[in-house]
């Protein structure tokens, strides 16, 4: 950790077609300075994996909004009627997940797992081109990481080594996605000196943060 | 009592004491509403908070603490914030009491389908497979019709949730507990008969003896 | 929750035979007491889950001083040679499994996953007697889920409703226990009302604690 | 300087500023002392903690706080807990920048033993499968022979405790990074010449040109 970046230093990272995990849940807990800097910076054909697309006007729904987006891996897109529009349009092609199947591939992802096996799923649609596999006479999707070239994160505070704390609901899938993007940006609603948080109010730790937004003037 | 209250209040009976439950948004989470603070129950939001309590005093909002359809709600005391990992591992490693959720169809076998009108209305899942799969019960908690048409059918022609068998489904009209054998019509609601049930049902109902109306407790 | 037990009613609830999950890394983050209490109750024929065995006088491996463990599932018996040697002479059937695999094992079966694929252990002795399944060209092995009848967990502080919080690196294989129990039994270091433990720093919801023992007096 | 110490130095010299270390218990936990402070390397331990700090004043010591070995330490400003969970999430996700651990054998392989010798002694692998399978750069830190018999060997005859080739061996006599091609020695010990180093080594070592004395920094 070198200090932190502008949202526009942050956008700046990410290229034309990256894939960004993006944490979040109904735009609770998304780094929303962050959204804003990329759709100012008019990336396009991006890939979102994220739990939802929030709604026109709010979180990823912006992303959507402005057209960057082409690929969305997402567990809801049902507030998001320019999401499903797109989807039937075939403008931005979506990929359902079920919640719990989508925050165990993520963490598989993260955490150095080829997999892991669920019954979730089974007997529906979501079964489709996948393998299935039979432990002690019980059938289970093997479901696969998924990894991205970044992951943009909110979190509640960061310390100055990159350390994470969430609060209530906006955890979610932040501290889940923090382990899986090759690089990993944080946007903190504050930076607090080193030993504010706690070692045990840590929820991510700073190794795995490469740059923590700037605090919002 | 409109229809929604009827649900609500009927669905809440099957809640015991110390239990963990789920709610989905819409019609589901009004069930809290008629279940006593003391009973020591705890509400699960799935988007990451055990104890999920009603909304907060007028401008004591914090976008930092929503329910699973993005509504503000507080926390009650004992409350515990869950990331979205811990919340699926509760679902589906068995320490979940009871989901309710709402439907599209339910069949004969107690499969539900919930998720996606196939041309039409595509939500998603969000977490509906996962709760359908793993919680300890499952309650459907739907109107009976959708505009006339019967939403309990024969088979689902809707895509399914889960090829679980789910424990009990409560309408405004019924309710309906499927088992290995079929639908058992368990109770009518209040004014409406077995008859009124089954034109409303396109799936075949099993009726044993006679079918006791609902016997709603007076909300405190 | 209905109120705190004492070391011997915990014992009490565990017959002979029964398996055990035991928090603690060498002894740090065990549940003293609990292990105490089941030396003094005699129970026989446990099988212990745990990272380690200790060491002889300290937490498991005063269990197996005892002579009440006739089954190990742990990644390291080093620092105890009571194991050992009761590995070596038959009397107790040892599993060792590597300390990742072991946590994810535990996970899995606390959240309802039907296994987890790991690289580690592939074209070694963990491999043996294992099914091995192909994703993207690199081999996994299938690990499935550890369970068992009790989980006996210590931790820093509980509130009235069982919400436990930990300290430092006496988590450790704790709040994952937690999750793998049919009866969850918890110790410990004091026990505070209700919101001294905020909800962003519980670690696990009470909703999982079946039974809390009482203050050490 | 002693063996240990010597060893210790050398490999602390491959521990570049900003990295996450993980030392194992024993000889590799002294590369620690030779790492200074201000260069922002943050050492897990794998038992829970990132950011192990050194031994805590007399009478401050803390049974919550202690290495893999179960010994006391302390934490540095910025450390975080971790349970089991996550402490092998990072090691087997790519996240751990480096992993230092004891051998029983190398072979020309790369492969490293270190965990059982069948009939003698069985302590376990407890969290070596995963640290040699996930870490990004595995150093070995041993002794180059064991009662004089060579430990780097052209086959492991002890049980693997990995198939990936690891990436650095410093042992008293030499450093040799295994490859593709074979063992290549790479340094040799102040005082040891080429030929020392390959009569203490039953497995092939590729020497290429001069092979310099290892340079070990001023302990500051």
């Amino acid at each position: 950790m070198k200090g932190a970046i502008s949202p526009a230093a942050a956008a700046e990272l990410i290229d034309d077609g990256s894939s960004l995990l993006i944490g979040g849940f109904m735009g609770v807990g998304t780094p929303e300075r962050l959204i804003d800097a990329l759709v100012a910076s008019g990336k396009s054909n991006l890939t979102v994996i994220a739990n939802d697309t929030a709604m026109p006007g709010r979180g990823i729904g912006k992303l959507i909004t402005a057209g960057l987006v082409s690929r969305v891996i997402a567990s809801h897109i049902g507030l998001n009627p320019e999401t499903q529009s797109g989807m039937i349009s075939g403008e931005i092609d979506v990929e359902l997940v079920p919640q719990g199947t989508l925050v165990e591939r993520i963490r598989a992802a993260g955490m150095g797992l080829g997999g892991v096996l669920t019954a979730t799923g089974i007997g529906t649609e979501v079964e489709e081109g996948k393998q299935t596999i039979e432990i002690d006479g019980q059938l289970f999707l093997v479901e696969t990481p998924i990894k991205a070239d970044f992951a943009l994160i909110s979190a509640w505070q960061a310390d100055y080594v990159g350390n994470l704390s969430y609060l209530l609901t906006a955890h979610n899938f932040n501290p889940i996605m923090a382990l899986a993007g090759k690089t990993v940006i944080a946007e903190p609603g504050s930076i607090v000196p080193v030993g504010v948080i706690t070692p045990d109010a840590v929820k991510t730790p700073g190794v795995l943060v490469d740059h923590l937004l700037v605090r919002a003037s | 009592m409109n229809a929604k209250e009827l649900i609500a209040r009927r669905v809440a009976q099957e809640i015991k004491t110390g239990m963990l439950v789920n709610l989905g948004i819409g019609l589901p989470s009004l069930v809290a509403n008629y279940v006593a603070v003391d009973r020591g129950v705890f509400f699960q939001a799935e988007n990451g908070v055990i104890g999920l309590g009603a909304r907060p005093p007028e401008g004591m909002e914090d976008p930092h603490l929503t329910d699973a359809g993005g509504g503000f709600v507080s926390a009650v005391p004992g409350a515990a914030s869950i990331d979205s990992a811990m919340s699926f591992g509760l679902i589906r490693g068995g320490h979940l009491d009871m989901t309710v959720l709402g439907g599209l169809q339910v069949d004969e076998s107690g499969h539900l389908a919930n998720w996606k009108v196939p041309g039409k209305m595509v939500p998603g899942m969000g977490g509906a497979m996962d709760l359908v799969s793993g919680a300890l019960m499952v309650v459907v908690a739907m109107q009976h019709t959708a505009k006339g048409a019967p939403k309990i059918v024969p088979e689902c022609t809707l895509p399914l949730t889960a090829v679980r068998r789910v424990d009990l489904v409560v309408t405004d009209l019924a309710v309906i507990e499927p088992s290995p054998e079929g639908l058992i019509l368990r109770e009518r609601a209040p004014g409406v008969s077995v008859d009124d049930v089954c034109k409303a049902t396109s799936a075949t109902l099993l009726i044993d003896g006679d079918v006791p109306e609902m016997q709603l407790e007076p909300t405190s």
